[in-house]
C-alpha cells in the first residue's frame, strides 16, 4: 500500500485536522467530522448539506464554501457517517430559512441522511432532500431512482449552492436543483482499483490491460469488462449509453465535466475531452463551459467520468456564478 | 458475556468479509465490522448493570454512531426495535431471542426495503428467527443461519450495491449474510462454552 | 500501461487539442505547440514565458493566463521544447515592455531558451531569465546552481505574474521574483514509478513498500531509498532538510506549498499538510497561506513534495494577488 | 546512405537507451533517438542534392527542431558547427569525417560545459575523434566509440540529470554516450558493407 500516512486508522480524522489547520479562515469543525463554512450560519440563506464517505475528495468538504454547499458530514472511507453527525452539520448551518440535503444515492447515506431530517424537523428545522443518481451504468431507465450518485453530482452542488446564494427560497432551490438532476448523466471507467488505508489490500483486481466500464466510485460493478481501448473509443461507449439515455438532442447546450478518479493525470482527461468534444460537435450538442480535473474521486484508482447537463438559461447562469472553496474557486 | 463474544469474533473475520464485500460492493463490511466490534468491547463493561431490553437498545445506539454503513445503520436501527419488543419476562432465553431476533428481521426489512431472497443479512437472519420460533437451540439457529448464508450464494442481489452488477456477485456468499451467520456461530459457541 | 490514450506518438498533441477546445476563450495557440493567453500580447505588460517537458500538468500551460505567465512552449513528455517554439512564444506574447523566461533547471530547457533568447534579443525583444532550481535534494548548498527546478515554480509564476499584473517594469519583475527564487525551498518523495506514454515502460523500479527520498519530478534519483515510512516521519525528514538549507529560521512567515505527484490522493497531502503544519508550528514559523493540490505533477507518479518560500511584506501581497487560468483560479 | 543507416540502426536501440538514461536520468533518451531518426529519415532524400557540408548543417538544424533534449540539441549544435568546419576538399573520407567530429565534440563541450570524464557522449565521441585524426579507419573509430562508452560505467557523473544521485548510475554505460558508440557502430556497418 504505497500511501502516506500515519496509524490507518486515524486516516480520516488527520486528513480533517490537516484540512481546518490549512483552511482556518474558511472552514470549521463546530463537531467531530462535520465542516462547514467558517461563516455559516448564513441568516436568511438556504443552507445546502452534503456528506458520505472518505476517499473522494474535493467531494464532500470540497465544495464547503461561497456559492456551493453550507457544510458536510463526513464518514469512514466509502462509509457514511452518522445521523448525529448530519444532525451536527444541520444545527450549524440553519441560517432560518431551510435546509437542503443533497447527496449520492447509497444505502448506508440515506438511511442515515432520512433519520437526520426527521430529527431536524422535530427541531423545527424544515429540510429537503435532493439525491445524486447521476450513474446511467448503475441501473436501467425503468430504475433510475436506484443509480449510484457520482461524479455529476458536482453540478447538483453548484445550481444548489448559486440559487441558494442568490437568496431563492427552499422551494426555488429546490425546484431547480430537481431539474439539474433530471436533466444530468455520468458514466465512467475504471482502469485500476484502489485500496481502502484500513484494509490494506485493493477492494478487487483489474488486471494490467484490462477496463471496466461503469464501475462505481467505490469499486462497484460496472457494466463491462474488457480490453483497455482507446481513448476516442472509450469516448464513444460512454456517450452513447449518456446521450441515448436522457435523451440529449441535436441544438441541445450542456456543461461537461471530464473527471478524474485519482490517478489519471490532467494529460489523458484532455486528451479524452478532445474525443469527447468532436462527438458532441458531431451531434449538434453545443458545450456552453467544461470543467476538467478531479471532482470526485475514489482514492488513487485510475480511471475518468464524463457527466452531461442539459442547460437552459436558468441552469447557465446558476453554473456561470462564482463560487470560492479551499478546493474549488471559479469567477 | 455474549456482546464480547460475538464482537471478539467477527473483528477477527476482517479481511474475509471486505473480500466478500468487495465481490460486488466496497469491499469495507469487515472494517465496519472491526469497528463495531471495538465500539461494543468498549461499550460491554457498562451493559452489565442495564436490564437486557435496554443494554440491546444501547448496543443500537452504539452501532448507529460508530458504524454508520449501510450494515451498520439497519444492525442500528435492529437493535434498537429489538430492545423495545414485547418479551415475556418469563420466557426462556431463546423464547425471547427469537422475540428480538423477529423485532430486528422486521425493522431491517421494512428499513432496507428488502424481501427475503433479496440477497442480504435477512436471508441469514430470517431463517435463524424461524428456527429460534419453532424451538430450536441457539446452535440449531446459528447453522439455520449459515445455510441462509450459503444459499445467497445463488442469489440475484436486487438491493444494495450488489444490485448493479448482478453477475459478478453469483456464486459468492452475501457479505451481510455471511456476517449475521458469524455472529450466530460466536453466540452458539460461547453459550454453549459459557453452560 | 493503464492509460487514457490513442497514439502514444500523438500524445502530446491531442492533449494541445483538447486544452484548446476546453479553453477557448482563455487560451490559443499561435504556432505548433506555442500556448498563449487568448489575449496576448498584453500591451505594456512585462509578458512571462515557460515551458519545458510534457507531463507535469499543470505545469507548464496550466499557468497561463491572468496573473499569471503570458505563454508556455510545449515538448514532447519530459523533453525540453525546440528554441523555434520558444521564440514563438515570446513573439506572441511580447507587450513591448520585454519578456522574462522563468522555467526549470534542465539541460535541454537551459540550451533552448539561451538560444531563444539570443534570437529574440536580435528581434529587439529583451529578455531576461530566471531559473527554478529549488530542489534542495539534487545538489549540496555549494552547488545550488545546479539544482533542478521542481514544484516551487508555481510560487515564481505567483510572484513574477502578479508583479507584471501590477505594472512593474522589467528590472523589478526581475528583482522580485529573484528574491522569491532565493527564499525558495522544495523536496520530495516518491512512492512509485511513472510510465512515459510513448516508453510504454516505468521509467524505473520502485517496489512496494519502499519510498526514494528526493527523487526528482522525471524519476531522477534523490538522495535515499528506504522502507515507506509514516507521513508524520516523511514531514520530519523533507522539513529538516527544507529549513537547514535556506535557512528558515523562528518568526519568520512562509508560504506552503503541498504538491501531489499524480496519483496521491488529497486525503494525504493533507494528512501530510497536518504534520508540516505542526513541525512549522514547533519551530515558531508563521504560516501565511497554503497552497495544497497537484501543482506539479509527474504523469502518474505516487508522491508529493513539500515548499516553504520566506515572505516579506510585498512577496505576501504578490502571492494573496488574484489569478485565474483554466487550470488555477485564487481570487 | 550513411544517414539513413545510422538512423535506422537507432530506431532499433530505443528501448535500450531509454533503460540506461532511465538508470540515472528520466528514462528518454531511445524516445529522442527515434524522434530523431525518424525525422532524419524523411529528411534523407533531399540530402542527395546538397554539399556536404550543407547537408550536416541541415540534420543539425533538424534535430534542434524535432529533437530537442538535453542530448538531442547538444547534437544539432554538433552538427551545425560540423557543417562550419574548415575541412580540405581534397581531404579522405575518413580525414574529412575528423575535421567534422572535432568541431562535433569542441561544441558539445562547450555548449555542455562538460570534459572528458564527465561521464557524457563525449566520453564515446573524443575517443573516435582521437583514432579518426591518427588515421584510424572508420571501424577502428567505431570501436574506440564503443571503448570510451564502456569506460563510462565506471565514471562519477558530474554534469546532467545523472549527477543528482551518482550511486544509482555506477556500473551502467552513460546512455548518450553509448547512443555515440552505436552511430559509429552503424556507420563503421554501412560503409564496410557499402564499400
Ligand atoms: N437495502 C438493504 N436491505 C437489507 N440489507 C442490505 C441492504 N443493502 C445492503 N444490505 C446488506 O448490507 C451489506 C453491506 O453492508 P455495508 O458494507 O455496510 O454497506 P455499504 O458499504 O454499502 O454502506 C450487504 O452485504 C447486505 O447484506
Ligand atoms: N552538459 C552536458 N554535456 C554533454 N553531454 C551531456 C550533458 N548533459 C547531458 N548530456 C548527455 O545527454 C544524455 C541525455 O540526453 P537526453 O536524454 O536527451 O537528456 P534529457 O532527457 O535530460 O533532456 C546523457 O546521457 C549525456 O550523455
Ligand atoms: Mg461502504
Ligand atoms: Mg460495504
Ligand atoms: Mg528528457
Ligand atoms: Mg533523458
Amino acid at each position: 500500500m504505497q500511501k502516506i500516512l500515519n496509524d490507518p486508522a486515524a486516516f480520516v480524522d488527520e486528513m480533517l485536522e490537516g484540512i481546518i489547520a490549512a483552511h482556518p479562515g474558511q472552514l470549521r469543525m463546530p463537531a467531530a467530522r462535520a465542516i462547514v463554512r467558517a461563516d455559516a450560519p448564513v441568516r436568511g440563506k438556504v443552507a445546502i448539506a452534503t456528506g458520505g464517505g472518505s476517499g473522494h475528495l474535493p467531494v464532500f468538504m470540497g465544495y464547503v464554501g461561497r456559492g456551493l454547499v453550507d457544510g458536510a458530514a463526513i464518514g469512514n472511507v466509502f462509509a457514511s457517517p452518522s445521523s448525529d453527525q448530519m444532525l451536527d452539520v444541520t444545527h450549524a448551518i440553519d441560517g432560518g430559512a431551510g435546509v437542503l440535503y443533497v447527496y449520492g444515492n447509497y444505502g448506508g447515506d440515506r438511511l442515515n441522511f432520512d433519520l437526520a431530517a426527521e430529527l431536524a424537523a422535530d427541531d423545527g428545522i424544515e429540510v429537503r432532500t435532493i439525491l445524486g443518481a447521476d450513474d446511467v451504468a448503475s441501473a436501467p431507465p425503468e430504475r433510475a431512482d436506484s443509480r449510484r450518485g457520482i461524479a455529476g453530482i458536482f453540478f447538483l452542488y453548484k445550481v444548489a449552492g448559486a440559487a441558494a446564494a442568490a437568496g431563492a427560497t427552499l422551494d426555488a432551490v429546490v425546484t431547480v436543483t430537481q431539474r439539474a438532476a433530471a436533466a444530468l448523466r455520468t458514466m465512467g471507467v475504471a482502469l485500476s482499483p484502489c485500496t481502502i488505508p484500513a484494509a490494506g489490500v485493493p477492494t478487487f483486481e483489474l488486471p494490467a490491460g484490462q477496463m471496466e466500464i461503469g464501475m462505481g466510485i467505490h469499486g462497484e460493478p460496472g457494466v463491462r469488462r474488457g480490453a483497455l481501448e482507446s481513448a476516442d473509443q472509450i469516448a464513444g461507449e460512454l456517450l452513447t449509453a449518456i446521450l441515448a439515455d436522457l435523451p440529449y438532442r441535436r441544438g441541445d447546450s450542456v456543461g461537461v465535466l471530464v473527471n478524474g478518479l485519482g490517478a489519471t493525470p490532467k494529460e489523458e482527461l484532455y486528451i479524452l475531452y478532445r474525443a469527447v468534444a468532436r462527438l458532441l460537435d458531431g451531434e449538434g450538442i453545443a458545450v456552453h463551459r467544461v470543467w476538467i480535473g478531479e471532482y470526485a474521486t475514489s482514492l488513487e484508482m485510475a480511471g475518468a467520468s464524463v457527466s452531461l447537463i442539459r442547460l437552459d438559461d436558468e441552469l447557465r447562469g446558476l453554473l456561470d456564478a462564482p463560487a470560492e472553496t479551499p478546493f474549488f474557486s471559479q469567477s | 458475556m455474549l456482546v464480547e463474544a460475538v464482537a471478539r469474533d467477527l473483528a477477527t473475520h476482517r479481511d474475509e468479509l471486505n473480500r466478500l464485500d468487495g465481490v460486488a460492493g466496497d469491499g469495507d463490511l469487515g472494517l465496519t465490522a472491526a469497528t463495531a466490534a471495538a465500539a461494543l468491547l468498549e461499550l460491554a463493561p457498562s451493559l452489565d448493570s442495564m436490564p437486557e431490553e435496554e443494554a440491546i437498545r444501547r448496543c443500537g445506539r452504539e452501532l448507529a454512531t460508530r458504524a454508520p454503513s449501510t450494515g451498520g445503520t439497519l444492525l442500528a436501527f435492529a437493535l434498537m426495535a429489538a430492545g423495545k419488543a414485547e418479551v415475556g419476562s418469563e420466557a426462556r432465553p431463546t423464547a425471547r431471542a427469537a422475540a428480538y431476533l423477529r423485532a430486528a428481521a422486521d425493522t431491517i426489512a421494512a428499513r432496507g426495503k428488502a424481501a427475503p431472497g433479496d440477497r442480504t443479512m435477512l436471508d441469514a437472519l430470517l431463517p435463524a428467527v424461524e428456527a429460534l420460533e419453532r424451538g430450536a437451540t441457539l446452535r440449531e439457529a446459528a447453522d439455520a443461519a449459515a445455510a441462509g448464508a450459503a444459499a445467497t450464494a445463488a442469489m440475484e442481489p436486487t438491493v444494495g450495491r450488489a444490485a448493479w452488477l448482478a453477475d459478478r456477485a453469483r456464486g459468492h456468499e452475501d457479505a451481510g449474510a455471511r456476517l449475521i451467520a458469524m455472529a450466530f456461530e460466536a453466540a452458539a459457541r460461547e453459550t454453549t462454552l459459557g453452560a
